[in-house]
């Protein structure tokens, strides 16, 4: 039942562009992203494909809100705070954006970031060049589901339905895989730390869009 | 035909080499202190003729296995190469095998005190590795060879040649543990001194738990389950037919009163 | 037919609750007992048995604390009867086989408002209950904290616990359940009431105590000063 | 607000073509040709480890780019197919979820312990602007003296310091072996000391606070229980009860500090009772007589009166140590003659003496002269403008006042006073590579100095200590992400080459060198870093020197050399070409050309009466691997070790905690460990503990450093303690326990 519900959502555009949107927000803010969000294209985005998925964002919208109104100052405050969050701190690092963190023995590269290679290389992809963190790092995996997504809609754009039905069902198991299974732990860590409302609410989004709390609800809808 | 590892204690530098590479090739969590093998030292005697010995502790993989005895799962069970391996797949947390080694070895990882979601841990002798022609890994580690892994025959007459070394330097004390101890291990140790300046047990036992369990308990309760329900069947149906009867003349068992 | 009130509803309502955590109980933990049923405790069928287990368990512990609580004197009065020994439980042993398989009752002396079959029973059961949940709360959070020895010890006391517990409720269950002799003898524990017929043939004691009470209420009443004494009416 | 408003304005004019934003292509993805092909991507990699300066070589097994694990490489004599604890834990350092990833500069201005600098990832042009700038700035305004340099000696190194002008190059070697360094330039190189030892060919090992079987020097461990298993004889004068020790034929328990009389009494009965090797005394030394009227003085009695070494025990040792033919003092860094005590570079001048009496030096059984390749380096590559006179001093450590040491040396004792007396010069600037303030004298100390200089820019791979004070964060790459060759030196029974293949780099790390060589452009030094500059060539053309390619090197096993009869030396690098029992160049300097017998410096007291013992334990590297989880599950913080009956004095229940005090001012908590295996007027430390860089989350706030209780030194106190190689003298500490 969840498959079928899963189907339906995949096959959304909303969805696959949330997940866009989301990749882009856990990786490191940069000058034009920024932009995205200071002149609203980015928190429009969100509105429009989330709150018909049910998902509020009014949280997010509030944060971008708070930034600093000077585009340099919002850009340094975001950077210190992803930074903080996510790269090298003190105290403490919150929250290390790797599936390697939080399941297998606690250091990185471990079995999830073999696991995401594998499957990145089963869909046809490698990690590019000039990309230079590691294989189960949040942002990459949002963004290899959501470019999964793309190719299924193409594929079925296309009528070819096998394909697509097959690119979705790698979709699936590597949120469920890769993703599910630390998702809510990060998320937590991410919600506690954070220090500006921006990365707290995008943690929430991630979240509530990728972990739907009960797993029952879900099943009813799929099942109705 | 079995498979055993022989370590030798007086090679042992205590460095947990072992330790650390068990680790990592077994996937065994972190944080929770549970180790399939780590060194542990002992020391005897008072300053200055003090000795201090370091000593691998991990699953014997006895012959006579007690844990083996307990598992209700199926989860450990008897490698065909003699060694004891453990399916923490199979395994429900119920622990049992913690409490009936008589060296104390298995630890329980316990992931839930409520449900009691727990799943045991101990030495599996690398049996993937060794299944497919490999050694263990902390014999392959061990950088001062004092780990070997092969024929427990052949490790038997290696670790009583090194007994003789070192008896013949002066350690008189140095034995072979392992031979015979719970039906023969498939550990052996090369020791210095007596298993007890190791904290060994000379003659570890079947703990009387274990023993009482698999002798009485068991056959005493089948035995006693099944007369009862031979006795009620029986019962049942004589009485069946003799109260019967009794209906039949009419009188019935009031008549008595 | 003269129906006799013989059981309160607290000590029917705790019967059927201690039958439905038995069975879950006895289930679940035969299951560890009893190699063929080894797929169903491995991995994760273990954690749901073992769950199940403990939710009996729990309601198992219950048990006493309910019947305490709501009907104390009838609890007293049981305990009192179940412990209360004399020989004429030597002769119910005695006579006990050719009465149950021939239904010869000639040499079966009166008995109380439980037999001697149903008396060692009953102690069993709460000898059992003490040795079940003192056996079983060590199991539960005393491993790793108690010694390996007394670990494996309750389980054994919990496992004899188990083999005498059981063997008794199989009789207990065919006699109830099957057996032509005690026909109908269900109802007292279902409805409360049973036969003043099959009191006087089956525990003829304890209806001789029922009606000498009722003949003092009954002298009570006819006295020129009707004194509240302690109200039979329920018996 | 005006912002905000506008901001929500747009939610209305945006259609679904908003999703254009952030649709479609690929960003950390490339798409690949066939997939099918690369599904299975094992591989292995040639590496050398980097942990400590045994350098195994190892070869690391990959999947998918991961690092699965890591064995040693059977073809390097030194690993032998091995490595120790550390080195097996090593792919967790690298993938240590602390480890630092990107540059990185501060935004709060307030530096201290535990504030949070504010980090902000920057871009390495960023990042080397910044350095340069600073550096630039401090040259300009203050001279180039005002640029402090702490980093291990390379060509490198050397030459970023000396092109930028900067005297103040400070290394760790006076923390670590310096007093053996100089001692065998005196006495039989000319150089340094040499780092290998035939262990596996001698009859009779002698040990004064030598370790080596308990810290993971594998190579020297394997070989000395090789020639145990042989019916060798090893025996080993230490306070505690080591693992060497513990392995031995006979552990004697000698009173700390006082290794030097002993062995004065055994060099004395070894000369007067004519056991030494003649032919060797008389072919390859030089000074003998001297060195025999100078030791009539130690009397084993005398001897014994000091170190509470029974006089005959010295006596019988002596003769079976010279008597049993091949025959060695044992030595490597931190034993005895170590920079330990006051009298430790005399201690290490008696271990050159004896194996010179018996006839081991450079012989089959005892130490050796090095067998390394010769390579060409920088110069040879490159032509440079000569460096400025600056480069000379006066040093911050104050290091040109002490003729022997030499400048490349450097002293962590000294530093920071030299820097909180801003003498000879105020330093502005500073940079570090991967030194952390824990492994130095009396950190608190060096800190209070740090916060003087107004820029530090700290490369490394943790976030240890000395990064939070950073201004700038270099990260580093580790042992696994840098190519190149490195030469088989600890151990080396011939001349060997292994290869260093690279790992892809993670996250934005960089090597230093090409940092350092791009501060140097960026600082306007062109002419220092000519076209082409580049430490790739260099390793290119040393390969080429040795008549071979890395293809080659690979396809040979990852090593490069092969097994050569050893030539025992007869000629040695000192002045008269002989091993100088009677060093010459002490002399000229100024110390005593012959051992003689010093105290050493603290003496304990009723206030402070126990003699403090550091050790390490096999599995801590200094302070970097007190992070790795796993060696921290079982071994989560260090100890203080004391006797039994030391314990029950003072009230220390073992497990319970202790503070442990010492006249340096500082007094650290740890965790109480009782045994018979230590004298009772000792306390050990393990070493490798106390960080409080929370950042290290691991490591953070376990244990105690028991650096924080060796004191420093300023330059003044060094010269008057008369030590020709600065030791920073970390055992010289009496000190107080009592109960936390």
């Amino acid at each position: 039942m969840e498959s079928m519900a899963w189907e339906r959502k995949a096959e959304d555009w909303r969805w696959l562009a949330a997940l866009r949107g989301l990749a882009r927000g856990f990786a490191y803010p940069d000058r034009s992203w920024m932009m995205t969000l200071l002149d609203g294209q980015w928190p429009a985005l969100l509105a429009e494909v989330l709150e018909p998925l049910g998902v509020s964002v009014e949280g997010i919208l509030r944060a971008v809100e708070g930034l600093p109104a000077s585009e340099d100052e919002a850009l340094r405050v975001l950077q210190i705070e992803y930074t903080y969050l996510f790269i090298n701190a003190v105290p403490h690092l919150p929250a290390p954006p790797y599936a390697s963190a939080y399941v297998g023995q606690g250091w990185l590269m471990g079995e999830p970031a073999e696991a995401a290679m594998r499957a990145y290389l089963q869909a046809g992809l490698a990690l590019a060049e000039d990309y230079r963190d590691l294989p189960d790092h949040l942002s990459v995996g949002l963004e290899f589901l959501a470019w999964l997504g793309e190719q299924a809609a193409d594929a079925a754009k296309a009528g070819d339905e096998p394909r697509s039905r097959t690119i979705l069902a790698q979709q699936q198991a590597f949120l469920r895989d890769q993703i599910r299974p630390w998702l809510p732990t990060f998320c937590r860590r991410v919600e506690e730390a954070a220090r500006i409302s921006f990365y707290r609410e995008l943690a929430g989004l991630a979240e509530s869009l990728l972990c739907p709390k009960p797993a029952l609800a879900d099943q009813l809808a799929g099942g109705k | 035909m079995s498979k055993a590892m022989l370590v030798d204690t007086s090679a042992c530098l205590a460095c947990n080499a072992c330790t650390v590479e068990c680790k990592r090739e077994n996937g065994v969590v972190v944080g929770k202190d549970i180790f399939w093998t780590r060194i542990q030292t002992h020391e005897v005697g008072q300053y200055p003729t003090v000795r201090q010995y370091p000593l691998k502790r991990a699953c014997n993989h006895c012959t006579e296995a007690a844990c083996l005895s307990v598992c209700p799962t199926g989860a450990l069970s008897r490698h065909e190469e003699g060694f004891v391996v453990l399916n923490q797949d199979k395994c429900n947390g119920c622990g049992y095998c913690t409490q009936a080694c008589p060296f104390g070895i298995p630890q329980l990882d316990v992931m839930d005190q409520l449900s009691g979601k727990a799943k045991a841990n101990k030495c599996s002798f690398c049996v993937e590795r060794t299944s497919n022609g490999g050694q263990t890994a902390c014999a392959a580690t061990c950088p001062f060879g004092a780990i070997t892994y092969g024929e427990r025959d052949d490790l038997l007459s290696q670790g009583k040649a090194r007994v003789a070394a070192l008896q013949a330097k002066g350690k008189s004390k140095a034995n072979l543990y392992g031979e015979n101890q719970m039906g023969g291990l498939h550990v052996l140790y090369v020791l210095e001194d007596t298993p007890e300046a190791y904290s060994l047990p000379s003659q570890p036992q079947m703990p009387a738990g274990v023993t009482l369990w698999q002798r009485i308990t068991r056959p005493a309760g089948e035995a006693v389950i099944g007369l009862a329900a031979v006795g009620v069947l029986a019962a049942f149906a004589t009485a069946r037919r003799n109260v019967k009867i009794g209906e039949e003349e009419g009188v019935g068992e009031h008549e008595g009163d | 037919m003269k129906e006799i009130r013989v059981f309160s509803t607290t000590q029917r309502f705790v019967h059927w609750l201690h039958v439905v955590a038995f069975l879950v109980l006895m289930t679940t933990g035969a299951l560890l007992y009893v190699p063929a049923f080894r797929g169903f405790i491995e991995g994760d069928g273990g954690y749901l048995s073992r769950l199940l287990h403990r939710g009996g368990a729990v309601t198992f512990m219950l048990l006493p604390l309910l019947y305490v609580a709501f009907d104390p004197r009838g609890m007293l009065d049981s305990l009192q009867r179940i412990f209360r020994w004399g020989k004429d439980d030597l002769g119910w042993l005695k006579a006990a086989p050719r009465y149950y398989f021939f239904g010869d009752d000639r040499n079966m002396p009166p008995q109380d408002k439980f037999n001697t079959g149903q008396k060692l029973f009953y102690d069993v059961v709460v000898l059992g209950m003490v040795g079940f949940i003192a056996t079983g709360l060590i199991m539960w959070f005393g491993k790793g904290s108690v010694s390996p020895t007394v670990f494996l010890l309750s389980v054994l006391v919990h496992d004899l616990c188990t083999i005498a517990y059981g063997a008794f409720f199989l009789v207990h269950l065919l006699l109830t359940l099957a057996h032509p002799l005690m026909k109908g003898s269900i109802d007292g524990m279902l409805f409360g009431w049973l036969p003043e017929d099959y009191l006087k043939h089956h525990h003829a004691r304890y209806y001789e105590e029922l009606s000498a009470r009722k003949r003092l209420v009954q002298q009570r009443q006819a006295a020129p000063r009707p004194q509240a004494g302690p109200s039979l009416e329920q018996a | 607000m005006n912002q905000s408003l506008s901001r929500r304005q747009f939610l209305k004019l945006t259609g679904a073509g908003a999703a254009a934003v952030l649709s479609g292509g690929l960003t950390a993805f490339s798409p690949i040709a066939a997939p099918a092909a690369a599904a299975e991507e094992n591989g292995s990699l040639y590496g050398v480890c980097d942990l400590c300066g045994m350098g195994c070589a190892f070869i690391a097994q990959l999947r998918y780019g991961r690092i699965v694990s890591l064995s040693g490489n059977p073809k390097d004599q030194i690993a032998e197919g091995k490595l120790c604890v550390k080195g097996y834990s090593g792919v967790r350092q690298v993938y240590d979820p602390d480890r630092l990833k990107y540059p990185m500069k501060r935004t709060n201005p307030q530096k201290g312990v535990g504030v949070d600098p504010g980090w902000i990832k920057i871009s390495w042009d960023e990042a080397i602007g910044l350095v340069a700038s600073n550096l630039k700035q401090a040259r300009d305004t203050n001279g180039p003296q005002s640029i402090l340099f702490v980093g291990r000696p390379s060509s490198w190194t050397k030459h970023f310091t000396q092109a930028i002008g900067t005297p103040n190059h400070v290394t760790h070697v006076n923390t670590c072996y310096s007093t053996h360094d100089v001692v065998w330039q005196a006495m039989v190189t000319g150089t340094g000391r040499s780092w290998t030892t035939d262990y596996e060919h001698s009859r009779y090992i002698l040990a004064f606070g030598w370790n080596g079987m308990g810290n993971s020097k594998n190579h020297w461990a394997r070989a000395v229980g090789r020639a145990l298993v042989n019916g060798a004889k090893l025996v080993v004068f230490d306070p505690r009860l080591s693992i060497t020790a513990a392995k031995a034929d006979e552990w004697i328990p000698i009173k700390p500090g006082t290794d030097l009389a002993v062995l004065l009494a055994m060099i004395r009965t070894i000369i007067n009772e004519e056991l030494y090797d003649h032919d060797f005394v008389g072919q390859y030394t030089a000074g003998f007589d001297e060195l025999k009227a100078s030791v009539q003085e130690y009397t084993p009695e005398w001897a014994s009166s000091i170190s509470e070494v029974p006089a005959d025990t010295i006596v019988r040792i002596a003769r079976e140590f010279a008597r049993t033919k091949p025959a060695v003092v044992a030595s490597h860094k931190r034993d005895a003659g170590g920079p330990n005590y006051a009298n430790s570079w005399r201690t290490s001048q008696c271990f050159v003496t004896l194996n010179s009496l018996v006839g081991s030096l450079d012989r089959p059984g005892g130490p050796m002269l090095d067998h390394k390749p010769k390579l060409p380096d920088l110069p040879d590559l490159w032509k440079v403008p000569k460096y400025p006179d600056s480069v000379k001093g006066p040093r911050v450590d104050g290091l040109e006042q002490f003729p022997v040491a030499g400048a490349s040396r450097g002293s962590f004792s000294t530093l920071a006073e030299g820097i909180l007396s801003q003498k000879p010069n105020p330093i502005k600037a500073a940079v570090f590579w991967k030194h952390n303030v824990l492994s130095f004298p009396n950190p608190p100390r060096l800190v209070d100095a740090l916060k003087t200089i107004p820029f530090i820019a700290v490369s490394d791979i943790m976030p240890t200590e000395i990064v939070q004070l950073a201004d700038v964060v270099l990260p580093e790459n580790s042992y696994f992400e840098g190519g190149g060759i490195v030469v088989r030196e600890y151990h080396a029974m011939y001349p060997q080459v292994a290869l260093k293949e690279a790992l892809p780099t993670l996250y934005d790390t960089k090597g230093f060198v090409p940092v350092i060589l791009a501060i140097l452009k960026k600082m306007g030094l062109n002419d220092y870093v000519p076209e082409g500059m580049d430490p790739g060539k260099l390793v290119d053309a040393q390969i080429k020197s040795l008549g071979t390619s890395a293809a080659e090197i690979k396809g040979n096993g990852g090593v490069w050399g092969t097994a050569t009869e050893h030539t025992p030396a007869t000629v040695f690098g000192t002045p008269s070409k002989k091993v100088e029992l009677y060093a010459t160049l002490l002399k000229d300097k100024g110390y005593d050309p012959l051992p003689r017998w010093a105290p050493p410096q603290a003496t304990v007291s009723d206030e402070y009466p126990y003699h403090l013992l550091i050790w390490r334990k096999a599995w801590e590297r200094m302070t970097q691997t007190s992070n790795d989880p796993v060696l921290a599950e079982f071994y989560p913080e260090n100890h203080v070790t004391v006797h039994r009956q030391t314990a029950a004095k003072l009230g220390l229940q073992a497990d319970g905690y202790a503070w442990v005090e010492s006249p340096s001012g500082n007094k650290i908590r740890v965790k109480v460990e009782v045994t018979e295996g230590i004298r009772p007027d000792c306390v050990a430390v393990d070493h490798g503990f106390g960080h409080w860089s929370s950042a290290l989350s691991v490591a953070y706030g376990k244990g105690g450093n028991d650096g924080d209780l060796t004191p420093n030194h300023t330059v003044a106190q060094q010269r008057e303690l008369g030590c020709p190689a600065v030791a920073t003298m970390w055992e010289d500490v009496a000190v107080k326990v009592y109960k936390a």
